[in-house]
């Protein structure tokens, strides 16, 4: 139990997605202007990333491994992450079309987060069983979300700030996503490997 | 080779059925985001924003064909709401309101033509032919078009003058300290 | 008594002393007095008299105008020798709807039947009696006093609070009221707790005002009045804040203080009241505090309403020393005078000539969000990141911040060590949302006009399509029929 | 015609200058004690630093042409500096007091605007920067060697050990923080690791080897008290921080003595008392209400201990500071006062229809 607690703490803080991988940059910088949409980009994607972390182990190992096809992997991969993307689409836009608009293209390209593809890969190369796999993507999509909301506070906050002209939007986005960064280094060394 | 194509199908029609299901399950009926924009717009159709009156804005709002900031009549006030509603970043600081204005009827150069009478989306310019016409304030929208009718360039916008009732206080000037210290 | 814990305030320099120990003096009669007709919230009153017309003090010369508003009289007798606009006492420097009168050095009041004794009438007459003589919230509200009165008495209000809370420094125009005419204050109470029926009745008094508190006390002996002493502090005379300290009550955001059964009146008001009811006069003149480190001889002055700011400096033996800054009202929620030639109103309390060094610092610099403003705000508000929001030019922002329930005390500008305008801010941005509130109305109202002028159109095409077809089906028959009667004629004739 | 001043017409006699020169005045003592306790090299830290701060923030409002005289003389500049300098190894090389300083300065704090504006302390964003990229130069301690001791360096040699790095023989030492963690990591316990390494009163008065301001954990603890007392600071974030570390060392503690350290030894070593009176009370970078403050005090508490206990790193204080920093928006955003006659969820309280007399 506490090792799975482990695992859960490791991926969340001390090896962020966002900030010690660095995946996912793309909706980090895109979808963090607002805390509250910041919070629901984080959710809707730790949706998609436990499922497709779970659903990929399953193809993996009753799939393509006894098939001898583990060539198809990324192909197959994708797939799955375009239909879970597709069907998180639909859901939002059912339950709250308001954020369906604030997401916008975000949504879809939820698909593209390299995230999203990287850490099922990330589970086959480190070999991982399917309860690692699966707690280390909702940790690791946990921690997406922590930094993407704690990133868009800061946003919001610098968004009133009288930032030279020069630096103003994304340049001082990128330097406070590294300050970020250097906090959550106080992280490294936390949990054993 | 064969297994693979057998088995990408399988996959890909067992998840296109469950994204059948769940459109089935999840549908959206209509958009009623064009009727939530046709509210926020002034709604005097006075066409300035070069679509046909505020429904054709609208739907051009919807569907990412015009800025937000496509209303002059509407100010800064409607550009933020239509920002709010579709949920965009417009640069909004741009568009600054111009002064308000009314239109007034300088009744020295008036003829009584009534082609301003005639114009008028809002109704707010009264009179008959042959009379003098004068302008109901509370109903102009200074949208203008009685101005470009008038042979005799006797209607024209004016800024509204500020009264008691209407002043507020300037926004304060901020030390931002943006000059070189002599 | 127990009282109940408050939250915010501030403790600024009072500088009462100025003004305090010295006794009421009756300003002379000016010749020419000012009356705007708008001296109140609500709607502004309707001019009754002509130019060139004999009027009385007292007389009434304008006529209420609505549910909410209150009419205005003479505040001497003399000649009506314009209506018109003049220089409001408004930090815009616009002018508002005035009467001049020229004094006829008389000072005649207009006859009136006043009752030989007030507690006889109904409560309904009092308050008729207080709405006929004009009589506006005298602490700087300046809300109609009657619509209040009538309002409480339909929601059974229980408890009758006195604010004389006068939190304002240099202010002490309620002090010397309290400490000079007590009695009066006591009767003016005691008429406004029977006019709306409360059972319990508390003047609250700051504790920095042992004299008018002794001399209250006095006069309430005896009778059912509680005069109880509550923390110095500002801003004490903030009506919520009173009610909170003596009841332990708030008053619901979208609410009014009868909604907790609880009607707040000023001292001042009391007095006016007693006045009215007892002697049918009405309100034509106040107490005014003159004060400030500018003025050579501080006290306070009983002035007729409409008398110009700058008679009553001259009074006091002028300045000192050039003002740095005139203001009309306390430091706190006064308003800056670029002239002194602006008329004394209903809500003036008082009128001072500053010094730069009594106003401090005003160069702004940066926000260290050190949050003493936070600390200050008496509603519970966050003044720097409203005012951050405004300045980025997003007034909504702050609304969601509780811009609405901001009072403009003053109290976050006071105690910022930035010295950023905070209140200067919220009042910038209130203006504008009102604005854009107005024109959101008027949008609505023209696009029904547009809406209606659509259909009226539409309405007079089909109408004279339809028009138009039933002339052609008729032209049709007219030739059908000439033609069936030519074919008849051709056929008679062969 | 002059524009009409708004209300109110009175102020408070307080400006930032006063706050800025009160929290200096409050360092002084500890900052002095440091200077006896390690010597001309610390001076020299001390000087450096805020040189280059005052440089550095000359240059970039240059570059901004901005008004460089107003911003240099309100002290933010410099107070960031002596914080940071107060968290260097006293011994330090110049250049990184002076890289230290430069990064506060320009990338912590000009860069998102000037003061008030930057969302991490800046002191502590340019600690952390440096430890993460020099952490020899950053963990290199000495023993405590009083001005006018034997071991001393003088004027000279202290120049010599800020500019050259020339080392004085058998001064190099190990922080106890450093130390334990060393230790632990060899697999020797903590009561071994501690004995005749720690001694709390020696700790209480800062002769021990650590970084320039830390030591004197009575001086801080004084001038930390003096700032509550001018209500510069309020007790709401210091009191959370010190509960948050001492909590869980108390009961780890008694749980475990072998493995955790008791509350007294970490409240008075590393930079805790620095971090809780002087670092965590910068007003730009902490939550607005009291509640939002204590909340922020006991998540740097708690978040030091944890570095301290099971991190990589010996000292926690500067990552809890920082991570505490990035969640003071969202503390911002959800714990807000509440206004008169609503409640806490900004909806006015009910109207109740007034019962009728009989």
């Amino acid at each position: 139990m506490s090792e799975y607690l482990l695992l859960l703490l490791s991926t969340a803080l001390v090896n962020n997605v966002v900030l010690v991988k660095f995946l996912g940059l793309c909706p980090f910088m895109g979808i963090s202007k607002k805390m509250d949409t910041a919070l629901s980009m984080g959710l809707a994607t730790t949706f998609v990333i436990t499922f497709t972390t779970a659903g990929s182990w399953l193809l993996e190992h009753w799939l393509l491994m006894p098939l001898g096809i583990e060539y198809l992997r990324i192909l197959t991969y994708i797939l799955v992450i375009a239909a879970v993307v597709q069907f998180t689409e639909m859901v939002i836009r059912k339950v709250s079309p308001p954020l369906y608009q604030v997401l916008g293209i975000y949504l879809p390209l939820i698909t593209t987060n390299c995230a999203v593809l990287g850490l099922p890969l990330l589970n086959v190369q480190e070999k991982s069983g399917f309860a690692v796999s699966l707690i280390g993507g909702f940790g690791s999509s946990v921690g997406f979300t922590l930094v993407l909301v704690l990133f868009a506070g800061m946003r919001e906050r610098i968004a009133l700030a009288s930032v030279s002209s020069t630096f103003a939007g994304a340049p001082i986005a990128f330097i406070t996503a590294g300050m970020l960064a250097l906090a959550f280094m106080g992280f490294a060394g936390l949990v054993p490997h | 080779m064969i297994t693979a194509l057998t088995s990408l199908t399988i996959l890909g029609a067992i998840l296109g059925l469950i994204l059948g299901v769940a459109a089935r399950v999840f549908r959206v009926e209509g958009n009623a985001l064009v009727a939530e924009l046709v509210d926020i717009l002034p709604g005097s159709q006075c066409g300035q924003c070069g679509f046909p009156g505020c429904a054709g804005a609208a739907q051009a709002l919807a569907e990412g064909r015009a800025p937000v900031t496509l209303c002059p009549p509407g100010g800064r006030a409607v550009a933020i709401a239509l920002a709010a509603k579709l949920g965009v970043d417009a640069d909004v600081s741009g568009v600054q309101d111009s002064v308000p204005m009314i239109a007034e009827v300088r009744e020295e150069l008036c003829i009584g033509c009534t082609r301003c009478f005639k114009v008028c989306p809002t109704d707010a310019i009264m009179g008959a032919a042959q009379q003098i016409h004068s302008v109901f304030r509370e109903a102009c929208t200074a949208c203008g078009k009685c101005e470009e009718v008038c042979p005799t360039e006797s209607v024209k916008l004016q800024p509204v003058p500020v009264t008691l009732h209407a002043w507020y206080w300037n926004k304060p000037v901020t030390q931002t300290m943006q000059t070189v210290a002599a | 008594m127990k009282l109940f814990k408050l939250r915010g305030g501030v403790h600024p320099e009072g500088w009462k002393g100025l003004a305090a120990e010295r006794a009421i003096r009756v300003l002379p009669l000016p010749e020419r007095l000012f009356v705007p007709l708008q001296q109140h919230v609500g709607a502004p009153a309707q001019p009754l008299i002509k130019v060139g017309e004999h009027v009385l003090k007292g007389q009434i010369i304008g006529a209420s105008q609505g549910f909410i508003s209150a009419p205005v009289h003479a505040s001497t007798s003399g000649r009506i020798v314009a209506i018109g606009d003049y220089t409001a006492a408004h930090p815009s420097g616009l002018a508002a709807p005035t009467v001049t009168i020229e004094s006829d050095g008389e000072d005649r009041w207009l006859e009136t039947d006043s009752p030989s004794d007030p507690f006889s009438l109904l409560p309904e007459e009092i308050a008729a009696a207080v709405g006929a003589a004009g009589i506006v919230g005298l602490g700087g509200a300046t809300f109609p006093s009657a619509v209040k009165l009538n309002l409480s008495r339909k929601n059974n209000v229980r408890t009758l609070i006195i604010n004389g809370g006068e939190c304002e420094p240099y202010i002490t125009c309620d002090d010397r009221l309290m400490r000079e005419r007590a009695s009066d204050i006591i009767e003016g109470v005691r008429l406004i707790r029977y006019a709306v029926g409360a059972v319990d009745v508390m003047v609250g008094i700051e504790e920095n005002k042992p004299a008018a508190l002794a001399s209250m006390r006095a006069a309430a002996a005896g009778t059912e009045v509680q005069v109880i002493a509550v923390p110095a502090m500002y801003p004490m005379g903030w009506d919520k804040q009173m009610i909170r300290a003596l009841t332990g009550r708030e008053v619901p955001a979208d609410g009014r203080s009868a909604d907790i059964g609880v009607l707040v009146h000023n001292v001042a008001t009391a007095y006016a009241v007693r006045d009215a009811v007892r002697f049918g006069r009405p309100l034509v003149s106040r107490l005014v505090t003159v004060s400030g480190g500018a003025v050579a001889e501080p006290g306070n002055l009983e002035v007729p309403i409409g008398t110009l700011v700058e008679t009553l400096f001259q009074y006091c033996g002028g300045f000192s020393e050039k003002p740095a800054r005139m203001v009309l009202g306390g430091p706190m929620m006064g308003i800056e005078l670029f002239t002194a030639a602006v008329p004394v109103v209903k809500g003036t309390s008082g009128v001072l000539a500053l010094t730069a060094r009594e106003i401090g610092s005003t160069q702004a610099s940066p926000c260290i969000r050190c949050s003493s403003c936070v600390r200050a705000c008496p509603v519970g508000l966050l003044p720097l990141e409203m005012a951050a929001h405004i300045r980025a030019g997003d007034s909504n922002a702050a609304v969601s911040r509780g811009l609405k329930d901001c009072i403009a005390c003053g109290c976050c500008s006071f105690v910022c060590p930035s010295h950023i305008p905070l209140v200067h801010y919220f009042n910038f941005a209130k203006g504008e949302l009102m604005e854009q509130e107005r024109g959101k109305l008027k949008q609505e109202a023209t696009r029904k006009l547009a809406d209606e002028r659509i259909a009226r159109t539409q309405r007079i095409e089909r109408e004279r399509q339809e028009a138009a077809e039933k002339r052609k089906a008729a032209r049709e028959a007219r030739e059908f029929a000439a033609k069936q009667a030519a074919l008849q004629t051709t056929t008679e004739v062969a | 015609m002059n524009a009409i001043a708004h209300s109110p017409h009175a102020h408070a006699p307080i400006s930032v200058n006063r706050v800025m020169a009160l929290v200096m005045l409050a360092l002084t003592p500890a900052t002095l004690f440091g200077f006896w306790l390690y010597g001309w090299p610390a001076i020299n830290v001390w000087v450096m630093s805020l040189l280059a701060a005052l440089l550095g923030e000359a240059l970039v409002l240059r570059l901004q042409q901005r008004a460089v005289r107003p911003v240099l003389m309100d002290g933010s500049g410099l107070l960031t500096a002596w914080l940071l300098a107060l968290s260097l190894p006293p011994w330090a090389p110049w250049w990184i007091a002076v890289l230290g300083s430069l990064f506060a300065v320009i990338i912590s704090k000009q860069l998102y605007g000037g003061l008030g504006q930057n969302p991490f302390n800046p002191a502590m964003a340019a600690r952390v920067m440096l430890l993460i990229s020099f952490p020899m130069e950053m963990t290199t301690w000495v023993a405590p060697a009083p001005l006018g001791s034997i071991h001393a360096p003088g004027w000279l040699e202290g120049l010599a050990v800020t500019f050259t790095g020339s080392q004085v023989d058998g001064m190099a030492s190990a922080s106890l923080l450093g130390h334990v963690k060393t230790e632990f990591t060899r697999g020797i316990g903590l009561e071994q690791a501690l004995s005749g390494y720690y001694a709390p009163l020696d700790a209480l008065l800062g002769s021990r080897a650590g970084s320039l301001g830390e030591t004197a954990a009575l001086f801080l603890l004084a001038g930390g008290l003096f700032l509550m007392f001018k209500r510069i600071i309020t007790w709401h974030a210091p009191v959370a921080m010190l509960i948050g570390v001492v909590v869980p060392a108390l009961i780890f503690s008694a749980v475990s003595p072998a493995h955790y350290a008791g509350p007294l030894y970490h409240l008075l070593s590393g930079g805790l008392m620095l971090g809780a009176f002087f670092i965590i009370t910068d007003p730009v970078t902490s939550p607005n209400t009291a509640t939002g403050q204590f909340i922020f005090g006991l998540g740097c508490g708690l978040l030091t201990w944890i570095i301290r206990t099971w991190g990589g790193y010996p000292e926690g204080v500067a990552f809890a500071v920082m991570l505490m920093n990035a969640a003071t928006p969202i503390i911002d955003h959800y714990v807000k006062p509440r206004i008169y006659g609503r409640n806490r969820k900004g909806v006015s309280m009910s109207i109740e229809p007034l019962k009728k007399e009989s």
